[in-house]
């Protein structure tokens, strides 16, 4: 890394500013991972607090506060930011790219999620976190007392603005920046399902953003948009939370499809079965997601033509998904299947997304679903599908491609431990609350009577979640040891097939001394078949320009934080300071050139050089 | 980059013509396109709320046309003027560019200036506020975040004529101003629905 | 009617679901969706058991196709180097597992959307014989006014069996959700729009309702419970309902009602008489549950009465215990506990 | 960079002759600029005489003045915007994907809250 060593930069300094998107992919990683733990230990206390009939752990106001606080912080703290890690360290090498479109923004992106996250959890320390629920239903949300809901709009609305910028980043890198040779249709899987889901963020989240700032309004301005005596009507927000909400899922689950895509085929040592089959798919559901999300709002009363309007647009998704599994289950047929973790988590996704996508099937019936709404059964369903897709698809990405990241390979006896106690605890947690549902128990319940029937399932579910709970310890041991004193990755680890693992591990600063040369899809496998050690180079050997970093983002996130904080507590004199430090960054930004600087060619290391 | 006197010579879309440009462009036209779901969700909660006036002062009592033309003309021939501005910018005219430009901020900054008036007098004179009812609180957000929209257009120009006055154009430069001739169409994109939907539907009842 | 011939078709499916599910424990027979007492429940439990089926169908091939795998293509250790043929897809396969799932989903989408309109069946335009309720969901209780009969209660919910029951749903606050399990699916409370829906309960019995949405602190403890009765019987409660007026039978109670004169009727109402913001206490005496969670005993009203925010977190109820002595408590207490129109 | 275009390398001749043709689209470009500007004006003024006078049904008052709505959003988007330059396909993309979910949530907030 002779690169440039004549840059000596303090280690904080250069995290700080960093603009390299594979060191805020790292940042990424780390704070979804810390929110991850956080939003763990919520549940754990949910579940403690469920153990028997009438239980006195945290109380009813603690209770509603964790399960406030553990949707929100698992949904938009921890899966949010883990899949934006994985997009940024993994999609620009995977497209060939050396950097993302726009490295300034993609770093604001990342710290105005990070000032929204933090500012969210300062509630626990201000006199009570938000109490609502994640969905925020007005008007329990604007009648809410204390700050508590302040600290949820506010928080949510600053990481809001910054995934909605960095998914415009990914859009315009994945159109603008790819190879020569890389065409849409030879993508991998999990660069489109990234293209989809940044498409998603798009023009879902203005929805959220609107409904958080009505909510804003009726709490700090006196606004009377969901005050039913003035006129106002609370269905309004219930309609702008899921317009966003349905797309949300699919934008945590396409990168977890997307991820299994890639590593069922690595690890299958197959091509991917129908391919563009499943690219097709991919984008039927990212549509068909905009347009479904009256099926959480099927008791609200909206009648029976929306109900069963949406109730058939809800069961078509089914048929893109089953295209998808059908097509992973076809990828293995004929394979020489191997089973390290990341592959474990992958193949045991397959039958636990099967039951969620099951029941989500049954859950599109309105019928039966006015039994299922807000009850333990859709909170059954609902973890089927985000801890069966998305975690599993995060901790098998992890394990995948954690070599590429940081050039180390992770405890593998230790991986499978925690694949299989979290399998056999996931299951065991959520599987009963099926039956706790369809028994009678609502969601969001901070104690049940005795004498109902519902304690001996309860009580599984608990034990489930302390296995889940012990796996998860097992997975942090993984990563300190393998942080400490892991096992060199090679390259090429796991026999890959897509272009981040024709470069070395990891990934240089520029990631392709020469951008390559794509020939097909699956391009580094097929180089490999050919005999070629490493990919050829579509240009020749030349200077590599390189954005600068900056410190403005940290700056313009740390204003907008302080002026959301300052108006929660009605210091209007602060809070336009903090609006004024953000708005003085952004001019900084823009009247301040930033031309970048060159690596020089003979500062490239010899390897991975084709010389002309 | 190479220095001004190089770069007369602009090439037919001086904002396309590198990559950052390439980039900015389609990522600000993306933008928009979240805009679009953004100010459509305010119009949804506005249609929603039209009627909610909790027994205070009705549209159709409240809005006075001749006011709203006003500033309809003002937001529409400041559209026209930036597209003359655009075009000074693809034809390399550094100068005349400005020179629309500071017209179109101009007209931006009357039709502010009448909206201020306009908010102030019904608050005023009628009590109508974001507080007196939902349909109020949808008003005032609905008008009152395009107005925002506006006073950011007019700050963002005026940025960049300052800080761009002495560099003259270039591949660097050319992007910036045309990203704000977008925006700033997109905003009289969004007065044309806001006076048809708020003002005009508002005064047919 | 056309629904007639959809539940000939099902007839079997509940059955055999109702034995499967007997072996493993179907839940508070009070309470759960799984044994269904009511017309609404039964047509929502034949669409889930469909549902299930079909589901499980899929799952069963799924299964098949998995386990196959995982046996057969298994890489045999690290010397097991051989690159399979790297297969690009299959159009036959993709169309078949594309019109497969499109029949299915058809076979279920068209039970649901007439269930769905069977189910809004009346809602408009209530019969003109029926029973009408209106629901009032307030933190943390639930109000039920007959307006035709001119009674209203709380808490429990009377019911005739045998007939559609239609109901009127609105909420004070905040939203709530009106769900009992056995007899039928949920509906919501909303604060800006009333909701209707009805129930029809077959056999006279007790059903436990809840609150499925969450709204605040106590919305754990926002249960009710809906009494079933023989038409008859029905109508004998909403006459004694009607005319129960407080008559106390003791001197104790004397006391204890004119506590309540002095300290509750603000709030609470006995028969016609007093307060709308809390829970009307014409027949509390006839109830299971103190606050719709407690063990109906003397020691708990009282304890109840003294400090309800123990007992249910946030609510509106003042706590009394400051103000009235024991003494003035257990009359209190007399008084409420003869508050019954049943024997 | 892979997909720089070398405009930088063009000939003096080749300059001068796509200068030409510039010039050319461009006056013309001009003369639609105005007429379109001109025939904005000339629909914002028809809506609001429309809505002024009470010669017509309020019902089609409404569905007129949208309609008349709409052909500015058309004006301005492919006169002022040039989303029909070539270059400008996934532009497009943006902007209708977006006016699509901008569609169903005007339906939903306006059709489906009372």
């Amino acid at each position: 890394m002779s690169a440039h060593a004549y840059k000596k930069k303090n280690p904080v300094w250069d995290w700080l500013t960093t603009v390299d998107h594979k060191k805020i992919g790292i940042l990424y990683l780390a704070s979804g991972a810390f929110f991850f733990l956080i939003g763990g230990l919520e549940a754990i206390l949910l579940r403690v607090q469920l153990l028997y009939p009438e239980f006195d752990f945290v109380g009813a106001e603690t209770f509603n506060q964790l399960l406030t606080m553990h949707g929100t912080t698992m949904i938009f703290l921890a899966a949010m930011p883990l899949i934006f890690g994985f997009m940024n360290a993994i999609v620009p090498l995977q497209i060939g790219a050396r950097d993302v479109a726009f490295p300034f923004v993609n770093s604001l992106g990342f710290w105005l999620f990070t000032a929204g996250g933090i500012l969210l959890n300062l509630g626990w320390f201000l006199g009570g976190a938000p109490d609502a629920g994640w969905t925020g239903y007005a008007p329990l949300s604007t009648t809410s007392p204390g700050n508590g809901v302040d600290f949820y709009v506010l928080g949510l609305q600053i990481s809001g603005i910054g995934t909605l910028i960095g998914g415009i980043n990914f859009l315009v890198t994945i159109i603008n920046m790819r190879a020569p040779g890389m065409t849409f249709m030879r993508m991998p899987l999990f660069t489109w399902s990234s293209f989809i889901t940044s498409g998603l963020i798009l023009f879902a989240f203005p929805a959220l953003t609107i409904g958080l700032a009505l909510l804003m309004f009726d709490r700090l301005f006196g606004s009377q948009f969901f005050a039913a005596e003035a006129g106002g009507n609370p269905i309004i927000y219930e309609h702008l939370f899921w317009i966003f909400g349905h797309p949300e899922v699919y934008i945590l689950v396409l990168p977890a499809f997307g991820m299994f895509s890639e590593i069922i085929a690595t690890f299958a040592r197959k091509r991917l079965f129908g391919y563009s089959a499943m690219v097709f798919a991919t984008a039927l559901i990212g549509f068909l997601g905009f347009m479904v999300w009256v099926h959480h709002m099927f008791t609200v009363g909206l009648g029976p033509i929306a109900n069963s309007i949406f109730a058939v647009a809800t069961m078509l998704i089914a048929v893109p998904t089953g295209v998808k599994i059908f097509n992973w289950l076809f990828t293995m047929w004929g394979g020489k299947v191997s089973f390290p973790t990341a592959n474990l988590f992958a193949v045991g996704f397959i039958p636990s997304f099967v039951l969620g996508g099951m029941t989500g099937v049954m859950l599109s019936v309105p019928p039966a679903d006015y039994q299922y709404h807000d009850s333990y059964f859709v909170v059954a369903h609902f973890h089927y599908v985000i801890v069966g897709g998305v975690v599993f698809g995060l901790f098998a990405g992890m394990y995948y491609w954690w070599p590429k990241i940081f050039g180390t390979v992770l405890n593998e006896f230790l991986g499978k431990l925690h694949f299989w106690l979290f399998f056999i605890g996931f299951h065991l947690t959520f599987f009963p609350m099926h039956f706790l549902g369809l028994m009678g128990m609502p969601r969001r319940v901070y104690t049940y009577l005795s004498g109902q029937s519902l304690d001996e399932a309860n009580f599984a579910a608990t034990m489930g979640a302390f296995l889940m709970g012990l796996a998860t310890i097992i997975m942090v041991w993984n990563i300190i040891q393998t942080s400490v004193k892991g096992k060199k990755a090679g390259n090429d680890p796991w026999d890959g097939r897509t272009l981040e693992w024709a470069i070395s591990s990891p990934a240089p600063e520029y990631n392709f001394a020469q951008t390559p040369l794509v020939r097909g899809l699956d391009a580094w496998w097929l180089e490999k078949r050919a005999g070629n050690t490493q990919m050829v180079a579509a240009e020749p050997l030349d200077d590599i320009h390189m954005p600068d970093s900056s410190i403005l983002p940290v700056l313009l996130s740390l204003g907008l934080f302080t002026a959301a904080l300052s108006a929660i507590y009605s210091n209007w004199v602060l809070a336009i300071g903090g609006l004024a430090l953000a708005a003085l960054s952004m001019i900084l930004r823009s009247v301040i050139d930033y031309h970048g600087y060159h690596i020089h060619k003979e500062d490239l290391p010899a390897e991975g050089r084709e010389d002309k | 980059m190479k220095s001004n006197e190089a770069m007369t010579k602009l090439p037919a879309n001086p904002e396309r013509a590198t990559l950052e440009g390439k980039n900015k462009f389609l990522g600000f036209w993306f933008f928009l396109g979240g805009e679009t779901v953004l100010f459509a969700s305010l119009f949804g909660v506005y249609l929603g709320l039209r009627n909610a006036t909790n027994g205070g002062v009705t549209a159709n009592e409240l809005f006075e046309l001749p006011l709203v033309f006003i500033a309809t003309m003002l937001l529409l021939t400041s559209s026209l003027t930036s597209v003359f501005a655009t075009m000074a910018l693809k034809t390399n005219h550094f100068k005349r560019m400005i020179g629309w430009f500071v017209v179109t901020g101009l007209l931006g900054l009357g039709f502010l200036g009448l909206e201020i008036y306009e908010f102030n007098h019904y608050v005023h004179e009628y009590g109508h506020t974001i507080k007196s009812s939902a349909w109020g609180s949808a008003f005032y957000t609905l008008v009152g975040t395009h107005g925002a929209h506006v006073f950011m257009g007019i700050s963002w120009i005026t940025l960049l004529i300052i800080r761009n006055l002495r560099r003259g154009m270039d591949l660097y430069t050319a992007p910036k101003f045309y990203l704000f001739a977008l925006y700033w169409h997109f905003i009289d994109v969004v007065w044309i629905f806001i006076f048809t939907v708020v003002y005009l539907m508002g005064k047919v009842g | 009617m056309q629904m007639k011939r959809w539940r000939n078709v099902w007839r079997f499916l509940p059955l055999l679901s109702v034995i499967a599910l007997a072996l493993t424990g179907c839940g508070n027979e009070q309470l759960t969706a799984m044994l269904p007492k009511g017309e609404g429940a039964e047509m929502q439990f034949n669409l889930m058991m469909l549902s299930l089926y079909i589901m499980i169908g899929v799952f069963v091939v799924v299964a098949l196709i998995y386990t196959v795998v995982l046996v057969r293509f298994r890489r045999r250790g690290e010397s097991d180097n051989e690159i399979p043929e790297q297969t690009e897809g299959n159009v036959v396969l993709e169309i078949l597992w594309t019109v497969v799932p499109i029949i299915l989903l058809l076979i279920l989408a068209v039970p649901t959307v007439m269930t769905t309109f069977a189910l809004d069946e009346g809602t408009e335009k209530v019969p003109k014989d029926a029973t009408v309720i209106k629901v009032t969901a307030h933190q943390y209780w639930w109000e039920f006014e007959y307006p035709d009969l001119e009674v209203k209660t709380s808490q429990d919910l009377h019911i005739p069996t045998g007939e559609r029951v239609y109901f009127e749903l609105v909420s004070k606050d905040v939203t709530h959700s009106f769900w009992v399990p056995t007899l039928g699916g949920k509906m919501d409370t909303n604060t800006a729009t009333e909701n209707k829906m009805w129930l029809n309960a077959q056999e006279p019995g007790t059903y436990y309702g809840k609150c499925a949405e969450l709204c605040g602190p106590s919305h754990a403890l926002m249960d009710f419970k809906v009494i079933a009765q023989e038409k008859e019987d029905f109508e004998a409660w909403a006459k004694s309902m009607k005319e129960a007026g407080s008559q106390a039978a003791s001197d104790q109670a004397a006391q204890g009602e004119e506590i309540f004169a002095n300290s509750c009727i603000g709030c609470h109402a006995v028969g016609s008489e007093g307060g709308n913001t809390g829970p009307n206490l014409t027949n509390f005496g006839d109830r299971e549950r103190v606050a719709g969670v407690l063990d109906h005993t003397d020691k708990n009203i009282k304890n109840w009465i003294s400090n309800p925010s123990e007992f249910k977190p946030g609510n509106n109820m003042p706590a009394f215990g400051d103000q009235l002595n024991d003494e003035e408590l257990d009359a209190l207490v007399v008084y409420l506990q003869g508050l019954k129109v049943e024997e | 960079m892979a997909h720089h275009e070398g405009h930088d390398t063009l000939s003096e001749h080749d300059q001068s002759h796509l200068d030409i043709h510039h010039k050319i689209a461009h006056e013309k470009e001009f003369k639609q600029q105005i007429v379109s500007f001109a025939m904005m004006i000339f629909l914002t003024m028809i809506a609001f005489v429309a809505v002024a006078s009470d010669a017509i049904s309020d019902a089609f008052t409404v569905v007129f003045i949208m309609i008349l709505a709409g052909i500015q959003l058309v004006f301005q988007l492919y006169m002022f915007m040039h989303l029909s330059h070539k270059g400008h396909q996934y532009p497009a993309w943006g902007i209708f994907f977006g006016v699509f979910v901008a569609g169903t949530c005007v339906v939903a907030l306006m059709g489906m809250i009372w």
